[in-house]
């Protein structure tokens, strides 16, 4: 097939032979062979349920041949579609072969017209669907939407089991704890007390009960706290005694302490 | 008006009457700007409330004023009136431009779903780049269906509530041109007969195409 | 309504009738980011309307309705109507897992009550943390007991008729002893000694600190 009668074919025209040449050259901008062959299958310009298979099929080598010949590269899947072409155009034009299994060629050219009504069909619903009315376009959400507000309401369950797994997770570990206590950081309550019973004696002013804290306890806040905590404890202790007053100026304001003389006792 | 309405704290009792559910139904769509299905209505008003009929009044009323309600998929919302978008140019905001393939692939999934992604590119003929269902999932325009019950159980993409609510749909079903697309039977799946070339890129070969039509479609 | 309404063409040349205006009016204080001036409606409206006149018309018609046009600064939006504000709320509940903290916690006071928090620490290990007992009272498994004639008069918890009932018991007596426990095999999954928890160690929860064992209840 020379090159003239194939362009002969395609168009009558020159500005449709053009626009034959500007389709070659702009291969990449096809998304397949399916679109090419939708692409050609216009220039025959009837009803796609019409459309000649067979001539698509010449077009669309032509096509692929003109393509070589400009050198261009084509994608593997054009290639298979050719070949296959090739392959319908000599089943559509030789008689069937009545030892040949499968589809016949009028089959398989019917999919294809098939095929191609349905990619057809779908871009003109793409079209449609992208001209509707649009949000964000043609019509509009609430512009200042108004806080819902989430109200969680948690339930909390456990099981019989649930309570027993974990009595019995701490005692079992219990049989198993090696006995050791942290004594280094706390500072008890009867370890204040006594510390506190020696000292009250001179307390005959007000003083900031955070004076009382043991020497040395001040600095690691693990240890101050625990001092605070135990001399705070013993300071009401001491109180309950009836061995010294406490007072508060504020809330969160320091306590202070002074020795309850016997006299206003 | 306002009068002869229950307060919330009788309504644990009794129902409000009808124009106060109407009155709530419209404070809570107005106040959102995602669509609100019937069951989350009936959730956040009082116990008794009828939300579905209280819709019914209040799409009424709305019918041809400047706001409608409308109904997406099973949610309500409300919207401007399309016919006055000219006004609105303050609001628009910028839709990201969809490439051809993108939108070709929207509405294949919109018509055909659920739709594999085999089947997709049986379509279009052409391989479906990640990139481009990546762009629609992320737009929140499609999402994942039921796996197929095919050999590979391929997962199948169907559009969404925002998809509904992008194109002014109420369903599915009232897709342009669906039903003349169904009649001239452009909607099925036929199975290429035998030696047909693959088109578009199978990267599952065990994602087949068969199954005809989404349950969506069947009536 | 909508048929005797001028299209935007027309309004060029002639204002709308003031039906259309409301309309317009509806739809831009809908959809703005922000209240809007009636120098603004008028800018954004075609040429001749009268924005005030037409927003009058639209605050009457909103009147008692679950929205309303109100007037902020000297701009105006679309507001929730203020007895409706109760319906913006939206509420979940969710049926969650006890904390193991918690748990252990309920357990311990179930078996030993009455007990005091430290004593509760000192079976644990660990410090109990406010919240957790707090927690048990809310739930009202858990309630006070009579004080400790101790130093400091320690509270106790003990459990309450709820907490039976939730577990089906009679009396608190009806819990499984340790015997009872081991035979049902619940004592048998104990930790190989090398990956013991080691005292006062967080498994769980970070609300625990670590205080070592109180000394308060030694004797």
């Amino acid at each position: 097939m020379s090159e003239d009668q194939i362009t002969g074919q395609i168009s009558q025209d020159v500005a449709e032979r053009l626009a034959a040449e500007a389709l070659i050259v702009d291969v990449d901008g096809f998304e397949g062979p399916l679109d090419l062959l939708l692409t050609l299958s216009r220039t025959q310009k009837v009803d796609l349920r019409k459309i000649s298979i067979l001539e698509l099929a010449h077009q669309y080598l032509a096509f692929v041949e003109k393509a070589k010949q400009l050198r261009l590269e084509l994608a593997a899947d054009y290639l298979v579609m050719a070949a296959w072409l090739a392959f319908l155009k000599s089943r559509l034009l030789l008689p069937p072969d009545p030892t040949e299994e499968g589809p016949s060629g009028e089959e398989l050219a019917a999919h294809l017209a098939f095929q191609l009504e349905r990619l057809q069909a779908m871009r003109d619903a793409a079209a449609k669907l992208m001209a509707r009315d649009r949000l964000g376009r043609d019509f509009f959400v609430r512009g200042i939407p108004e806080n819902v507000e989430r109200v969680r309401t948690i339930t909390y369950t456990a099981t019989l089991l649930d309570l027993m797994q974990g009595y019995s997770r701490l005692r079992t570990r219990d049989e198993f704890r090696p006995f050791t206590m942290d004594r280094e950081s706390i500072f008890t309550m009867e370890q204040a007390l006594e510390r506190m019973r020696g000292l009250i004696g001179y307390a005959g002013h007000w003083t900031d009960i955070s004076s009382y804290l043991p020497d040395g306890w001040e600095d690691d806040p693990q240890k101050r706290r625990s001092a605070t905590a135990a001399t705070f404890a013993a300071s009401l202790e001491l109180a309950k005694e009836g061995k010294v007053e406490l007072r508060q100026s504020d809330m969160f304001a320091s306590i202070q302490l002074k020795r309850r003389d016997e006299r206003h006792g | 008006m306002a009068e002869d309405i229950d307060t919330p704290a009788e309504s644990l009792f009794e129902a409000p009457v009808i124009a106060e559910q109407e009155r709530m139904v419209e404070a809570i769509l107005f106040a959102s700007a995602e669509p609100v299905t019937v069951k989350e209505l009936n959730a956040r008003m009082p116990h008794g409330c009828d939300a579905a009929e209280a819709l019914a009044h209040l799409r009424k009323r709305y019918e041809g004023r400047g706001v409608r309600v409308v109904k997406v998929g099973d949610a309500w919302a409300v919207r401007t009136a399309p016919d006055l978008g000219f006004l609105m140019q303050k609001e628009m905001s910028e839709t990201r431009k969809l490439s051809r393939a993108a939108v070709e692939t929207l509405a294949i999934i919109a018509y055909h779903q659920p739709v594999t992604r085999a089947e997709i590119e049986e379509i279009r003929g052409v391989s479906v780049s990640r990139g481009t269902v990546d762009q629609l999932l992320e737009m929140e325009w499609i999402r994942f269906g039921r796996r197929r019950m095919t050999p590979g159980r391929p997962v199948t993409f169907v559009v969404t509530q925002d998809f509904l609510d992008h194109f002014g749909l109420e369903s599915a079903r009232d897709l342009p041109g669906l039903k003349e697309l169904r009649a001239a039977g452009l909607l099925e799946n036929r199975p290429p007969p035998g030696s047909m070339p693959k088109l578009g890129e199978t990267d599952d070969d065990d994602e087949e195409t068969q199954i005809g039509q989404s349950e969506l479609f069947e009536d």
